[in-house]
């Protein structure tokens, strides 16, 4: 293959990986094996996998609520994500965290967050210890446009303008906040020219063209090393609800047929297929990966839950003072003998 | 109107309705509050009925909802701002407690902030450590600001159309696990004026004081203590500001014993203030320290037992309760 | 006079008047007769006041923490400005608020924030309001440079252009935020770009050239009232330290030379001699003022502190319930009746 | 080094250089922390030290400036983030209660956050409502976080220096109150563990346990107390989580009566968690209730003499005492 076509093929590997997780996580819903029903589908959004291929091994990343595609990107383990958005001891944070909280230090994943905004400060944060330790390493801040309306968006990327960190702010604009329209959140949707005013690099990508997203991604991430932070926007749609029980009433079929149409997995396929792969190379990595999530669907669903008394761990340090759980408590309190 | 069976929902967004009716001054402003009719439904449909200028859908910009409805709120109008989940009051406390509480005193009594932030709660749907948190003791710890957390149909309704007279700022409460219970309503008659707390259940042996969704739990636990012959009293307090006293001091000079019940934290939490005020009103007729019995010290995990485990149910509290009324230590007790 | 000269001998009056009371401020410090030294005199700012004229008799506006000149430019009555910086009774806020709390609601003075961009959003909730009630009004946000850099900021400028809010946000840019010069806090000081990447009309502006501070407020409140929100940058320089105590230890004799040297009163003062009126009558003009802060300075100083009762007021309502005072509450613990 | 007389300010200064001289991960970032030299002088002349690379001035951006830190701390740096008023706390919290506190456990032990928020709190200055507060409560009701609060001079610094050598969060409230505060500084010697409470003035009457500056006060009401025969112990916490009940445990069961000191606001106030506690712990041994001599329920008016009406000083507690001790009522009492 040329190289052209390499990259190209591993993007689309990527992608498919992430649309048959995210099939895996509704059907884990399905099924009544997730740990409840917040779970936020990534499916449309498939082109970030451009961003994070333009990633180093050293890079680190932050998410957001909808995060679960950038980790499968990265090399995550999709019977540990499966096995922690069901609340299983084996998942990637013990079954504590869950689908919106899921991180993993060895990958550099800082973490998902449930605050809208609430991880972008932490990659500027990791940015600066990168500097201050002379390290050549980014840090990648992931979010949706809703998070564009959060004050610590800006604060962040001043923060990242005035240090000249190594830190990329990539906003997935799948137009929705919920079920508010992007338009109905803010009256400019050119975010590159925010980034720009307060002195970052800043572009728009169209983010079902999963070339371009990478192309972009290399260009910014790279400037990002040597000390100008970026920012890009990923245009792009969200296929499907909210959160696995949102069958988004609030905007018609039109719309989102033809949002669906803007499908980033079908347009790398024809794209291969123009360049000479085969349907039928494709349809096996396809069903490939389906097997693979298939297998990652049954060992979290099999998994064993986390021991209660775990919840007790993990609040400090191992090695420091633990809360004192509330039996305890009352024990000493109404026991004969102490008082 | 008579009464009718409904939910705590539905009576939310009646209270909402009827006091936008009578109130043009009255609007709602939060994220999803219009088209997707709330994030847990309270506010379904209001737009339609409403308009989109008194039912405004806003970005995701707490800060700025909050701010914008202090402001709102100093220049004619009364202002329900919805807080998606009270995880997020860490975005609005400068202007919930620096601004909205304060600005009356600063300004020497000039103006007030007539409006009211409506948030929810509590845990029950996996939402995890930054969708599960119970942070009533924040609010209160403010001067300046009052706060209701109904346990009820009706108090829903009532407490909210309350607080939609008041000429100061209202925390609203609301737990997540609460919407779906049904109840009684009667537009016409609240259980008791705002500031009172209720007597949910009347019992002899033992107070139990709670208030949001631990009065559920309080009340199913003295069924349990009833079967083992505790007769337990039960108190909602319905508003923690201002916080009714009497009610509970006068249960307890009776009862001897008491027990305070919150799902929040233990420590620092609003256990901690009715514990210490019992004792500090009922010293003399305590035959047992007040016990606390309150969410565990430790964020909320996502894992469903977990999550369950990290919070007070029925079952604790009786025990709780037997323990202090009849000295029967449980099975965890050492 | 000419109409020009009119306008702008009622702007050097009102500078006048800033800059004569802020004098008077540092005297009640140096007397020993304010409440505390948190006083943040707007010396070197004065050219607000262009802003201020521009605004309508129903009009509003929200300040910071160095918001003594634009109240005084509104019409404030020196000598209860100076009870309340002195704690005392008369003062506006009955010695509860103090020089950084100052509110006068017959003056449409929606209050002085000391929360750097705390007040910004009120004024947006204001302009809400009035939209709402179909009212004529626009409501103004004064803050500093150093709010340019907090996260509300945005998020109300965003709120303010979705909703074609009548407002304006204006930034008095003095160059420092307590100790930091405004470069070493943002590395794009172009401020109006940022204001209009969230789609307001956003203009920088000398601060120290009265007629073009008033000329571009009329524009942009003209146009607020028109639904098209606005910001404005006024550059100007904070010719004293930050506070009462602070010397400004970290900026050079020859800088603050040269930034004292823009001085908008004499920028005015030259224009209006230039423009032929005398001398004499700017003088008799000057003292007249004078005498007038002089004597509301002494009447400031001999009024009434405060009865110490009056703190359990105004926390809510009068007519609703009160906080229990902590001596009440001892009494009714510890006293032999109760318990 | 051996002791020597320094200033509460000089002490933390002292700590800080100290710290970052053994540890080169120590960064400290905030408002006006190096040109400025600290609001309140605590980081004079440590740029020059240690270079704008360590000490970083930030633009006004709490939440970022806290959530940069944070981030900071899970990648390699142990920063210590200056909140210039512990007011400003509103703007911080989520990063601070959602995002540093939870991170360890949300995560499931695989990365901890080691930073400390450093901030004063308090008042005295006149900095009205919004420069004056004590919010520890919010921060003791959050699992997760640590919560140090020194009184003395030796304790500035080795709590601080502590605080930089743990794995968790860790919030560090000073008093502006106390920063000319004169004693003696030995480096060497700490007067006691991280968590373990100190016993400033040894008595047998009363129990005073309080922390920061009603340190003092306490301490100089125990000297008015002892002209009137009234022996009163003082407890110092020093640090509110971890809490060392069992000090405050074994004084009072030995005095039977118990006060605690807070300059915060009564109502849930950090005092309702320690009255509650020594209730539930010394129950048995109590002839009076625990009085909690606390915050007056209102924000802070600027006047001055308002301003010390608002909060304890030694002449209340010394009164309560007397009347704990002693039923002596005070002339305020009906
Ligand atoms: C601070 C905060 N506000 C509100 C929410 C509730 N909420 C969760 S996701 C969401 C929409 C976010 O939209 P966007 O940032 O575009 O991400 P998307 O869901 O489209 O991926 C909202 C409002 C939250 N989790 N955090
Ligand atoms: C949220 C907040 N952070 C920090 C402070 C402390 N502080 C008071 S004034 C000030 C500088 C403000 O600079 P600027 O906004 O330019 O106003 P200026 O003092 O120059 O008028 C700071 C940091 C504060 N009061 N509020
Ligand atoms: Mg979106
Ligand atoms: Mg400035």
């Amino acid at each position: 293959m040329s190289t052209d076509n390499k990259l190209l093929h591993a993007l689309y590997r990527d992608m498919r990986r992430i649309r048959s997780l995210e099939e895996r996580v509704s059907e884990l819903f399905v099924r009544s094996e997730s740990a409840g029903s917040m779970l936020h589908l990534s499916i449309g959004e498939e082109g970030v996998a451009g961003v994070v291929r333009a990633m180093e091994g050293q890079d680190s990343f932050t998410t957001h609520h909808r995060g679960h595609g950038i980790f499968v990107a990265r090399g995550a383990e999709p019977a540990r994500m499966l096995a922690e958005i069901a609340g299983k001891a084996s998942g990637y944070c013990r079954g504590k965290g869950g689908s919106m909280h899921i991180a993993d230090m060895g990958l550099g994943h800082l973490g998902a967050n449930a605050i809208v905004g609430g991880g972008i400060s932490h990659a500027v944060g990791a940015a600066l210890a990168y500097k201050r330790k002379k390290q050549p390493r980014v840090s990648v801040a992931f979010f949706g446009d809703g998070a564009m309306q959060q004050g610590i968006l800006y604060e962040s990327m001043n923060l990242a303008a005035l240090w000249s960190l190594p830190v990329v702010f990539v906003c997935i604009n799948n137009q929705y906040g919920m079920g508010t329209r992007i338009d109905r959140a803010t009256a400019n949707t050119a975010f590159d020219e925010r980034a720009r005013a307060f002195g970052l690099d800043g572009v728009m990508v169209d983010g079902t063209d999963v070339e371009l997203v990478h192309e972009a991604a290399e260009r910014l991430i790279g400037s990002a090393r040597r000390g100008q932070p970026g920012f890009m926007s990923l245009t792009c749609y969200r296929f499907y609800g909210h959160a696995r029980m949102d069958k988004s009433p609030y905007r018609d079929a039109a719309e989102e047929a033809a949002g669906r149409a803007r499908d980033p997995l079908d347009k790398a396929r024809q794209r291969l297929a123009d360049r000479g792969v085969t349907t039928a190379e494709l349809n096996t990595l396809d069903s490939e990966i389906a097997a693979e999530m298939d297998a990652a669907l049954e060992s979290a669903i099999k998994a064993a839950l986390p021991p209660v008394e775990t919840m007790f761990e993990d609040v400090f340090a191992p090695d420091q003072p633990k809360p004192t759980p509330l039996r305890a408590h009352l024990n000493a309190m109404l026991s004969e003998a102490s008082r | 109107m008579s009464a009718i069976e409904t939910t705590y929902r539905e009576a939310l967004r009646q209270a909402l309705i009827d006091a936008m009716s009578e109130d043009p001054d009255i609007v709602v402003m939060g994220e999803e509050v219009g088209l997707y009719g709330g994030a847990y439904g309270v506010t379904k449909g209001m737009i339609d009925q409403f308009g989109p200028e008194r039912i405004l859908d806003t970005p995701i910009s707490e800060a700025g909802i909050v701010g914008a409805a202090v402001g709102a709120a100093m220049s004619g109008l009364r202002p329900v701002a919805e807080l998606m989940y009270v995880d997020f009051a860490g975005l609005v406390m400068d202007q919930l407690a620096n601004q909205a509480a304060k600005i009356r005193y600063m300004f020497g009594g000039q103006i007030g902030v007539p409006m009211v932030l409506r948030s929810q709660g509590g845990t029950g749907r996996s939402g995890a450590a930054q969708h599960s948190q119970s942070l009533e003791a924040w609010m209160a710890h403010i001067p300046g600001l009052r706060l209701a957390m109904p346990a009820t149909v009706n108090d829903a309704y009532h407490l909210l159309r309350h607080a939609l007279t008041l000429p100061d700022p209202v925390v609203f409460l609301e737990h997540k696990g609460l919407y779906v219970q049904k109840g009684t309503l009667d537009t016409a008659k609240p259980d008791a004026p705002w500031g009172k707390a209720v007597v949910r259940r009347h019992g002899n042996d033992l107070t139990i004081v709670a208030y949001s969704k631990m009065v559920l739990e309080s009340l199913a636990a003295a069924e349990q203590l009833a079967a083992q012959g505790v007769s337990a009293e039960v108190i909602d307090l319905r508003t923690l500001n201002p916080l009714d006293d009497e009610t509970i001091a006068a249960s307890v000079r009776r009862t001897h014993r008491a027990m305070v019940v919150t799902e929040a934290h233990l420590t620092s939490g609003f256990s901690a203030e009715l514990s210490a005020r019992i004792h500090e009103t009922c010293f003399d007729h305590l035959e047992e320290p007040v016990a606390r019995v309150a969410g565990e010290d430790i964020p909320i995990p996502v894992s469903p037992l977990l999550e369950r485990n990290a919070v007070p149910n029925a079952q604790l509290i009786a025990e709780t309760g037997l323990w202090l009324a009849q000295r029967k230590a449980p099975a965890w007790a050492s």
